[in-house]
């Protein structure tokens, strides 16, 4: 399925879920945020939370800044 | 704030409190504009900072899978984080960032509001800081706001709720030191909330300025990253903050025009 | 004496020599106008100084035969003493004040040589100033002289053999800071002995702006002597002086009319 | 015989010596210096050193000063 | 409104348009604080202003049955008279005040908009400002607007439609001159209205400075009325304005720090 | 020389004397720097000064046989030609040039003394310029000497029979203005021969600045000869010298940091 | 009947025109302006306006101010 | 005869009066002003004024100064 990840279009497996997407991006254990479509997913609900088709997907974390 | 004692006499505490929590350390900095990770570690350590700022930007950018995070370098055990809304110029993108911020450090509520209006100048667009910081406040968040020197404003964000007001000194970045000090001044006389200088600070006299002001704290960034020896200006800033801060309270001599002789006129024998 | 390194690293020892001897404190303190001897001494170990000024007057003035001396408190053993001329108008007073100032302090021969040309503003009288250091030189005296900010007359003086050259920042004792920054600079470029800042200083930041111009030292005494807490304003002193040095060393940020953010723009996602 | 100290006029015993001088001003043991008329007296000589009429003495310590 | 032209030859006609007007003068005079009428008259006339601001107050205030109005002695003939909403704290008192102003002038649409957030600085209230700036324009009314040095409200009131945009160079009354030049540059380079300063000129030479910043004028009344001669001080500022207007115009040297001799080198015979 | 009235009403006349002759013109202008002649005599034209400095060169310099000489374009019988040393580096060199100005001008009298110490930054040598001036003034010349900006030393040449004193705003061509405004003050408040601030203004308001201190008037060049449109700044400067002349004379209102209201609070409807 | 006069409450009688009011305070042929409970009167309408009980009546006139 | 002229060595034929200098300089009628060996030579005396070898002859004129 299409989605938009950090705002470029990817595809997705159908019924992905966020923790399955945080492993693809080898981003377990880092501290990290996620977004769909404007919503925080909070981390205690990766393991539930499945995508749906153009789902607008932000993942996010703290870099150096001013 | 202004906190100037008649005659205070022990000064071994002079910690501040912001958001609930005490500090000993009157210097903020960023995270931003190092070579490397591994200076902005050496110069934070330096500045003997407590609160430190960092962005939020997408997972891609800023690091490869296989580097260390800032939040190793910095851990949130040690150091209170403060995330920015750097960059946003709405109040709801800012109200995005900061939500994302908090899942991010674990409910953290902390955040430093900064809502731009322009990005040459990097001035703050006020009415959408005011939107901003009125929402995130309701939402549950501690907002340290980013401020032009404006007095009025900046006391009507105290009323919204913000627990620190950050007037900005010169542009972000500008290095031009503390353009209004009477601005400056107006809002720590009105304030009842810790004032913070926030951008602007050029070098070390630049903040020990600010801090004779009767600011409570000053945030800096570039004057720390963009000197040639940014681990030894980090330090030359601790000293500045403290220096200025002391002299605040000690309460300097008055200015006169004219001359007033240091050695006693009367003895001379020739 | 502008020393700046290229990029220096290791700035554990960062002393300055003066008369052959070297000094860690950049900070030179006057003893005049204090409540008491006992507030001179806890200011003047406050402040770190390692030399420090005394005007010569008669015996039967300032103090009463069973009072403890200045130099009691201030032992030569511990403390570089540095007598001034302060108060005299003419080189021939100057000189005889210097040789009265050897014979009490044992054959030490470092002078501070002030001439002064009006009493209301105390700026010195270069015309006498010249002609009591190149007799206090021939007599043998290591000569620090006040002088006014003219960088022809400090390379005149320096030519003339003072082993230091101090230009004033403002009127003795009128705590207005550098007036005339360009002017400092241009002494310290152009000078091969130590610059150091005498007079006018007010508070932490002026302290700080003057070692931020590449001045070698700073003395000053109302600064801390009149502070509402001079003790407390002598460590402020200490820091600012520090502070200055370190930021004059580690190469301040470029001034720049425009902002420059300080947190990426790239990787926004809102 | 009459003398100047420290500018003002005063009787002193002819033949007076610098030591003696000082004794009588309860400077023993103070850390002074002794002009006469223009010229140094070094300490060494305080005991030597008798006063003319007319001398012009000067005796100087340190204090507090900037 | 930046108008710098590339290279203009002729200054014969160097007027400027205000709500589609053109004036000669850039210099604005308020009639406030004046010992009486007489003298208002004679400065007003000394300062060669076109436009004159006036305040709306009961008519009960200020005159006795007997005596000559304001008006009378600044015929609307022949000045522009800019009613102001001076006292006012909130958007519906200015509106109410500037209706008021509209009758009282025959259908007149120039106001100058003020709306106060604090009785001691009289800094604008600038959340009120906004408000009360939309709706005047709503109503047909050409305003000017008394703003902060904020150049991002400054564009958003220029976008709101107000006809000139006001920054305070410093405090109503105040005559600290422009505190923050930096400001009313970036306020003049984003503007495509006149940018006249408005508030805190104290003398001369302040005003010289803000016409050589690039302000199309300015606006003052303490500084001529409480000068201690007011009528030669407006003759002053009337040639204070031109001459920063003329200097603006022409171009000034670009600042060296170093010296370069106005006599040519060559040719020495000595 | 401070001739602020306690409360002058006629300003028609308000010309200084100089060297027993009445001036009208506060502007004195240097001849330097101008792309030709014709730019020359415009600009001096547009200054309306009626004193303007020239250099003595060697008669192979600055001109073929065919071309005018400056003099033709600035009559003596029109202007105060007023000779300058500028280049001699001796008290020596200047008296020999002072001697060939004299024979020159058919025994002219006024010359403008400067003695350098520096080719980079042009400051005087006070020692030479002493020695010159009191030279100069036994020979029977009318001297004004460019000083640096020591109230002292500017006594002293008052003392030595000088018809007037130059210090300098800043230094030669810098066009920074006047860097220490006490130091002016304080030789006005001594002098009872004219001051002029000499060297150092680059635009109109520092003209301004300078008359506002309380100068008698003010020497330029570079400043005028140096902007993109010469005349046009000719007459800048003109207007700026008037403006703070009659700014002195007027009386500026006091600085306070707090506002004032211009329109009365009384009468308010609202 | 009782109104509000420039702040100040005081009695006019019933049916009083706006005319016959500035007549009453010596302001005819003056420069002012008149607002009624927050509306402006316009001076066109002074002869027909009648003021009725408890009027907000507001006359201004322009004074110095800056 | 050697003499020089503004700081240039020069040939100057024997007996040449400062008149003659003056004309052949093609100043004549200029304002100028000369100096002969560090004296100044009026120019009432031009006439009579003979160079004699080795002198140092200046003559300058008013130029554009500050």
């Amino acid at each position: 399925m299409h989605v938009f990840l950090n705002g470029d279009g990817t595809e997705l497996p159908d019924g992905l879920t966020a923790t399955q997407l945080v492993e693809r991006l080898e981003l377990t254990g880092r501290r990290i945020a996620m977004e769909v479509n404007g919503e925080i997913v909070p981390r205690s609900q990766y393991s539930q939370h499945t995508f749906r088709p153009d789902d607008r997907i932000e993942i996010v974390h703290a870099i150096g800044g001013g | 704030m202004n906190t100037q004692p008649a005659m205070q006499t022990d000064f071994t505490d002079d910690s501040f409190e912001l958001a609930g929590k005490r500090y000993q350390s009157r210097l903020l900095v960023g995270t931003g504009k190092y070579k490397d990770l591994e200076e902005t570690g050496r110069a934070i350590e330096a500045s003997g900072a407590e609160i430190v700022t960092v962005a939020i930007r997408r997972s891609n950018i800023g690091q490869n899978a296989d580097e260390p995070n800032l939040l190793d370098v910095l851990p949130p055990e040690r150091y209170t984080i403060l995330p920015n809304t750097a960059g946003c110029y709405t109040a709801d993108d800012a109200l995005r960032t900061c939500r994302m911020a908090r899942e991010l450090l674990d409910g953290h509520k902390l955040v430093k509001l900064e809502v731009l209006g322009d990005p040459k100048t990097l001035f703050p667009d006020m009415v959408q800081t005011l939107a901003a910081a009125e929402a995130l406040v309701k939402d549950g968040f501690d907002v340290m706001v980013y401020t032009t020197d404006d007095p009025i404003l900046a006391r009507r964000l105290e009323e919204l709720g913000c627990v620190a007001v950050m007037p900005l000194a010169a542009p972000i970045g500008s290095g031009l030191g503390i353009r209004n000090p009477y601005n400056i001044l107006a809002i720590i006389e009105n304030a009842s909330v810790p004032v913070l200088v926030d951008a602007g600070v050029g070098t070390a006299s630049d903040a020990a300025i600010a801090m004779e002001l009767g600011c409570d704290g000053v945030l800096m960034n570039t004057a720390i990253a963009k000197a040639r020896n940014p681990v030894l200006m980090a330090s030359a800033m601790q000293k500045a903050i403290a220096a200025g801060r002391e002299a605040f309270l000690a309460g300097r001599m008055p200015r006169r025009r004219y001359a007033s002789a240091s050695s006693p006129i009367e003895g001379m024998f020739v």
